[in-house]
């Protein structure tokens, strides 16, 4: 990043309050911004200093603090920059503002936060289901889910060593029959 | 009366003849595409041991009556046809058609397809049908001229009056060496009509699924096996007579058919799959320019 | 009904019919259909790489008969190649009902036993056979193509001898089945293909074809008569 | 009073009867039993086909001193049978249920009998024309007739009729010139004077009164490059309306150039008259425009959506057929041309009954909007498909006997070229048929497509019986040869040695009745070997496969649009317009010039003009 970049970019978020930035590398930024603030950030960067590739929105769940952090990764083509804008929301109710009026890909990245974790982003165009239509549980993604336990609710097993596995093993068959020991038969 | 008898007769077991040979050939197809890729290929008995399967199979899935009498048609038309198509000791009913009766005749099989096809309301189906008839208006066009050019040539459309006039003549009298460019543009056109590759526009199993065949499970795809197997017949039978003197007796005939059948099946297992509109441009420039040449030939 | 009695369920096999020409005859297409087997890829997972190779020069499926099939419709064998997410499931029972009987499903590599290494994912099945009658596993990670070969070869020597008819056991035990999917799918599954008209059209009814997830599906089937031919 | 004059008086008898009887509700079943006895008194006159000596009708009239007579003979009574059959057939399927939907609709089927009345009148008095004059009146009371047929509709109908009469005005023009040459050299309208000196004329002679006649009766036949109007005026005829026309109206054209170009300028002349720097003869390029005339409606049918169009451009393709066939020297040709007249109406009528047919349950006819209806209307379907076998020229429909003698005689006479013309029309045929009956009865059933039912029988009864037609006169084609072979003989042209099953020459037979019994034969054992498998269990259309995908009712699952659309990747850009283009370049340049002459007249004083005009005349007649 350039000192002219920099700066530029300090001159235009100065007006944003409570925005910390901190900077990784060259490429990276990481701005730390109050969840009120970060459509108006959003709508910053993309009008005014070119990052106009929303490259897409993550979700952790912070289940010790009670909280869920959600990040906007921005792109910028002509800077080849990427901001990643974090905020905090309150895990419950989880709810927040959709920046589908600013980013129209957004859309697919909430709904599929919405999925997977239950988040509900108000304005977004549709929060019906996405990848998992069959699911019925709860959000999977979240840390208070336990897929093993829930996978042993749901599941039965077979056995895996079940008796005629063990005859062909008395037999000094099997079903790993390596080419040596075959070589060595012949 | 003794002569219809005979002629009754003969129709019966020509097709019988012709079903038994064409499953042959098909498997001279499976073994040389086989033996091309340098696998040991199918056995003897591969394409007995496939229809027996499909007809065996207990759930038959119908898509409706058409879609029933779709494969009567395609089987039952070659039945027919092969009754058009003289053997050594059989003429069948050749007198009563000719090549150009045969020519249509052979689009009944097709046309009972495609309704077949129309009806299981598949459109990977429908584009098949779609595409094979494409490709049909396509080959037909140098096929109904090289056929133009021996009926000229031999001043008969006879099949039986052809072959008898090449087999007097011996062989400087087959329509081989007598129109050899009409020859190569019925072996292009042959090639074309087997919708083998590089024209397996309307099969294409990675692009619409087999196209015609999508939906054809048990006795309906077997009844198909079974028209493929009187189609390559056909079309190597309809060679033979036209260029290399028919057959004399049933080792020459039987030589000839299969010789003439694996030049277009090694070239086919050699190439990947033409575009419809490469296909049609191809084929209306090549052999249709080769036939009309060997047409200009024939009629000076 | 558990795992077990399900698996101590006999299949009626088709009793040997008194004519002697007629077991000759049985015994001939018994041959034929061990000896021609189209088989559907359904490519699920990685197991589906090891095909190629025994399907080409090397190992050459095509001298055991075996070819590959694109529709369900052509298909014998259903070939479910790693694993099953339970998105991919349904479209796995769709392209399985669709299939022409008798029909045969073969699992390979360990994601179909029991999930393999996807073992604690709450988005993939896990034992293959709940929702499908399989008729052979062929275990690995990812099994060679020799091991593919050798299941297809016993596959071959069950279909021969008759024993490899544990897709009646589709028809016949449907309630069963479908409970399972219900499980997974909710209870508004259900697929444009009609089991049970099926069933009762080649005589498969079973005892335990019909019952309480049966009705479930009945209540909410959208009616899936053929058209017929009017006048 | 012989059975003509019954015939002529009695359709001039119709005509009054139906244009009075316009507003009854049995107007339709009265004008069936009318055209009915029509055809009662032409079986009177069957004779006729096998061989009787022609009848002349008992009264003439004379205008201006020129006796017009009537007479029918062979080909009269060929083409009078196919124009009262098809009368009829629309007539009955008109007067029923589809008469009353008809009304419903805001149409007047009864005024729709009183055209099709009209027209067969007209019709046959132009078929019983026993001199040039009565020709000529017959030509232009067809010409209005059909126009009154075309117009019924309204709305763009009458843009298409007004197109149409200003073709046959020009038609029209072109023939009375002719008829007036002729008249000056002969001194007479009687066609046996100017057969007399027909030898005796010159080159240059020929070659106009043929242009001029191949150009008038051609615009009827739908004639490259006067073909422009017919598709669309035919199409948005009412249904039985445009079957009508379909089967036979542009037959006239065909008739009355039978009549003159062959009959009594003779095809001899045509074929000894070279055209200049090339080796074409005058029937050569003659030919070529039946072989074009075949070849461009024909692959613009394969591009239509609505299936009305779809068939009215073929109608205008197999008059090439027609034309090619008769243009040859040898019997097999002309037969085969005399031949598909007959097979042509017989199987287009139906097409077009058919297609009326499911206009009448599914209201539309775009060929994107059907589909699945063989479940739900299989007479139909099967009525389509013996038919669209006849139109392709595939065995063992009708139309493949005429065409197999067209393209054996291309064959003999050593054609090439032609022949892979009329190959390629008939490929053309097979593919667009195929998209009409798979778009309309194959395919997918639509949702508001699942209660409709067969149509009544007053419709299917005419149908049925004109497709038993087709595959009857498929199975013994000398039923229909006979006639042709008379009318042959009526035209003075070689005439075709046949049996009951087909030709029989030393190069090449055919015959049908073996062709089609071992076809059938087959279909039997086909049959056999498919009911001896396992019992087959129908599906609904949506267990079907889609790559795993679940079908629901919501989904269009139809192949239909575009449907030929590799084809059309590669040859989708030949079809530029260029006759539509030409067309309207001659309407533009004409009113350009009538724009000219106005402002010419209009910027001097109109007095000079008239001035100028009188001198000239008075200097010309005086002179």
């Amino acid at each position: 990043m350039s000192e002219a970049d920099s700066q530029k970019l300090n001159v235009l978020l100065q007006g944003i309050e409570g925005l910390q930035l901190t900077q990784f590398n060259q490429r990276r930024l990481r701005a730390d911004i109050s969840p009120e603030a970060l459509p108006a950030l959003l709508a910053l960067l993309r009008g005014r200093a070119g990052y106009v590739h929303l490259s897409a929105i993550s979700c952790v769940d912070w289940i010790a603090e009670d909280e869920f952090e959600l990040v906007y990764h921005l792109y910028s083509y002509e800077t080849k920059i990427l901001i990643s804008a974090h905020i905090r929301i309150a895990r419950d109710p989880g709810v927040y503002l959709s920046v589908f009026d600013i980013f129209t890909p957004a859309a697919f990245f909430e709904r599929d936060i919405h999925e997977m974790y239950g988040v509900y982003f108000e304005g977004s165009p549709d929060m019906s289901k996405f990848i998992l239509t069959e699911w019925q549980g709860p959000p999977p993604m979240r840390k208070d889910f336990d897929s093993e336990q829930w996978v042993m609710d749901t599941f039965n097993w077979q056995d895996y060593h079940p008796d005629w596995l063990q005859d062909i093993e008395q037999k000094g068959g099997g079903i790993v029959r390596t080419p040596e020991s075959r070589r060595g038969e012949e | 009366m003794n002569e219809t008898l005979l002629t009754i007769l003969e129709v019966i077991f020509m097709p019988v003849v012709a079903f038994v040979i064409g499953l042959f050939m098909v498997l001279m197809m499976r073994k040389l595409a086989a033996r091309l890729q340098r696998r040991v290929g199918p056995p003897l008995m591969q394409p007995f041991y496939d229809v027996i399967k499909l007809y065996g199979k207990q759930t038959q899935i119908s898509h409706g009556l058409i879609h029933d009498i779709g494969i009567i048609m395609a089987v039952g038309g070659y039945v027919a046809a092969e009754s058009l198509l003289p053997v050594p000791g059989m003429d069948g009913i050749a007198d009563k058609g000719g090549i150009v009766m045969l020519a249509y005749l052979t689009m009944i099989p097709s046309l009972g397809l495609a309704l077949g096809v129309g009806q299981c309301a598949n459109p990977n189906g429908s584009i098949g049908i779609s595409r094979a008839l494409t490709s049909m208006l396509a080959y037909d066009i140098p096929y109904i001229i090289v056929i133009f050019g021996v009926a000229y040539h031999f001043g008969s459309t006879n099949l039986i009056d052809i072959i008898d006039t090449q087999q007097a003549g011996g062989v400087a009298t087959w329509g081989i060496s007598e129109m050899p460019v009409l020859a190569i543009a019925g072996l292009f056109a042959l090639h074309a009509s087997l919708g083998k590759q590089p024209f397996e526009i309307y099969i294409a199993p990675a692009e619409i699924a087999t196209g015609p065949m999508v939906e054809m499970g048990g006795k309906y795809l077997g009844g198909l096996f079974v028209m493929q197997s009187f189609q390559l017949y056909t079309a190597s039978v309809l060679y033979v007579s036209l260029f290399l003197g028919g057959g004399e007796n049933w080792i020459t005939f039987l030589l000839k058919c299969f010789a003439v059948l694996a030049i277009p099946i090694i070239i086919a297992y050699l190439f990947p799959r033409y575009r419809t509109e490469d296909l049609v441009r191809l084929v209306w420039k090549w052999p249709v320019m080769l036939a009309l040449i060997g047409v200009a030939f024939v009629m000076t | 009904m558990t795992q077990n009695e399900l698996e101590k369920i006999e299949i009626s096999t088709q009793p040997k019919r008194t004519n002697p020409l007629a077991n000759v005859f049985d015994d001939l297409v018994r041959f034929c259909r061990s000896r021609s087997m189209f088989m559907l890829h359904y490519c699920t997972g990685c197991g589906a790489i090891e095909l190629p190779p025994a399907m080409t020069s090397r190992f050459d499926m095509e001298r055991l008969g075996i070819q590959p099939m694109v529709t369900p419709r052509q298909a014998d064998i259903l070939l479910i190649t790693g694993y099953v997410s339970i998105k991919t499931l349904k479209r796995v029972i769709l392209t399985y009902e669709q299939m022409g009987s008798p029909k045969y499903v073969i699992g390979i590599c360990s994601c179909t036993v029991n999930g393999g290494m996807y073992w604690q994912s709450y988005a993939t099945a896990k034992k293959l056979d709940e929702y499908l009658p399989v008729d052979l596993y062929i275990a690995g990670c990812m099994p060679r193509p020799e091991a593919v070969m050798e299941g297809m070869q016993q596959l071959m020597q069950k279909i021969k001898t008759g024993e490899a008819d544990s897709w009646k056991k589709y028809y016949s035990h449907y309630d069963y089945y479908l409970g399972n999917q219900q499980q997974l799918f909710g209870n508004n599954w259900q697929t444009p293909t009609d089991i049970i008209g099926e069933a009762e059209s080649y005589q498969l009814m079973g005892p335990q074809t019909l019952g309480e997830h049966t009705k479930i599906l009945q209540q909410v089937q959208k009616p899936l008569e053929p058209l017929e031919m009017k006048l | 009073m012989n059975f003509l004059d019954g015939l002529l008086i009695l359709s001039l008898l119709s005509v009054i009867v139906t244009g009075f009887a316009q507003k009854l509700r049995s107007a339709g079943w009265l004008s069936s039993v009318l055209l009915g006895l029509q055809c009662l008194l032409l079986m009177g006159m069957a004779g006729l086909a096998y061989g009787s000596p022609a009848v002349s009708s008992s009264f003439s009239v004379s205008v201006l001193g020129q006796p017009l007579h009537w007479q029918f003979n062979a080909l009269s009574w060929f083409f009078a049978l196919i124009t009262l059959a098809s009368a009829l057939a629309s007539s009955v399927y008109a007067a029923g249920a589809w008469g009353e939907d008809y009304r419903l609709q805001g149409g007047n089927p009864g005024l729709l009998q009183f055209a099709l009345n009209l027209n067969v009148f007209a019709m046959l008095l132009l078929l019983a024309s026993g001199d040039l004059l009565s020709l000529f009146v017959g030509w232009e009371l067809v010409s209005w007739a059909s126009l009154l047929m075309m117009v019924l509709a309204g709305g763009a109908a009458g843009r298409f009729g007004l197109r149409y009469i200003v073709y046959a005005t020009a038609g029209a023009m072109a023939v009375m010139t002719g008829l007036v040459m002729i008249f000056q050299l002969t001194g007479s309208f009687q066609f046996a004077d100017f057969a007399a000196i027909a030898p005796s004329l010159s080159n240059a002679q020929v070659v106009t009164f043929t242009l001029l006649f191949v150009f008038g009766f051609g615009v009827k036949m739908g004639l490259l490059p006067f073909h422009l109007w017919q598709a669309d005026a035919y199409a948005e005829t009412p249904g039985p309306g445009a079957a009508f026309l379909g089967a036979i109206s542009s037959r006239m054209g065909l008739f009355a150039m039978l009549i003159l170009v062959i009959q009594l300028i003779g095809l001899g002349r045509l074929i000894n008259i070279e055209v200049p720097y090339s080796f074409f003869s005058l029937r050569d390029v003659l030919m070529w425009v039946a072989a074009f005339t075949i070849i461009f409606p024909t692959f613009t049918a394969m591009r239509q959506n609505d299936a009305r169009l779809l068939l009215a451009w073929h109608g205008i393709g197999q008059g090439g057929y027609m034309l090619m066939g008769l243009l040859m020297v040898n019997p097999l040709g002309s037969a085969g041309g005399l031949m598909h007249v007959f097979n042509y109406a017989s199987y287009q009528a139906v097409l077009f009954l058919v297609v009326t047919a499911v206009i009448y349950r599914t209201r539309t006819a775009d060929l994107n909007q059907l589909g699945g209806l063989v479940t739900r209307m299989p007479l139909s379907f099967l009525m389509m498909l013996i038919c669209i076998i006849g139109l392709a020229g595939i065995p063992p429909m009708n139309g493949f006997v005429s065409k197999w003698l067209i393209y054996r005689s291309l064959i003999v006479e050593g054609m090439p070229l032609l022949f892979v013309a009329s190959v390629v029309g008939t490929l053309g045929t097979i593919l667009s048929v195929y998209k009409l009956i798979h778009n309309t009865f194959l395919g997918q059933l639509r949702l508001e497509h699942e209660q409709i039912r067969e149509v009544p029988w007053s419709m299917m009864i005419p149908m049925l019986i004109l497709s038993a037609v087709v595959f009857i006169t498929g199975f013994l084609p000398g039923i229909v040869l006979d006639w042709v072979a008379s009318a042959q003989a009526a035209l003075g042209i070689p005439v075709l040695e046949h049996t009951l099953g087909g030709v029989e020459s030393p190069s090449g037979n055919l015959d049908m009745i073996w062709i089609c019994s071992v076809l059938f034969g087959g279909f039997a054992v086909g049959a056999l070997v498919f009911y001896s498998g396992n019992k087959s269990r129908r599906v609904h259309q949506l267990d079907n496969y889609a790559g795993g995908h679940f079908l629901t009712a919501d989904d269009r699952y139809h192949y239909s649009n575009n449907f030929y659309a590799g084809l059309m990747h590669h040859i989708g850009h030949w079809y530029r317009g260029t006759f539509q283009w030409l067309e309207s370049s001659l309407g533009s340049a004409i009113s350009l010039l009538s724009a000219a002459t106005q402002m010419l007249f209009n910027s001097f004083h109109p007095a000079l003009f008239l001035l100028l005009a009188a001198t000239l005349s008075l200097l010309f007649f005086a002179g």
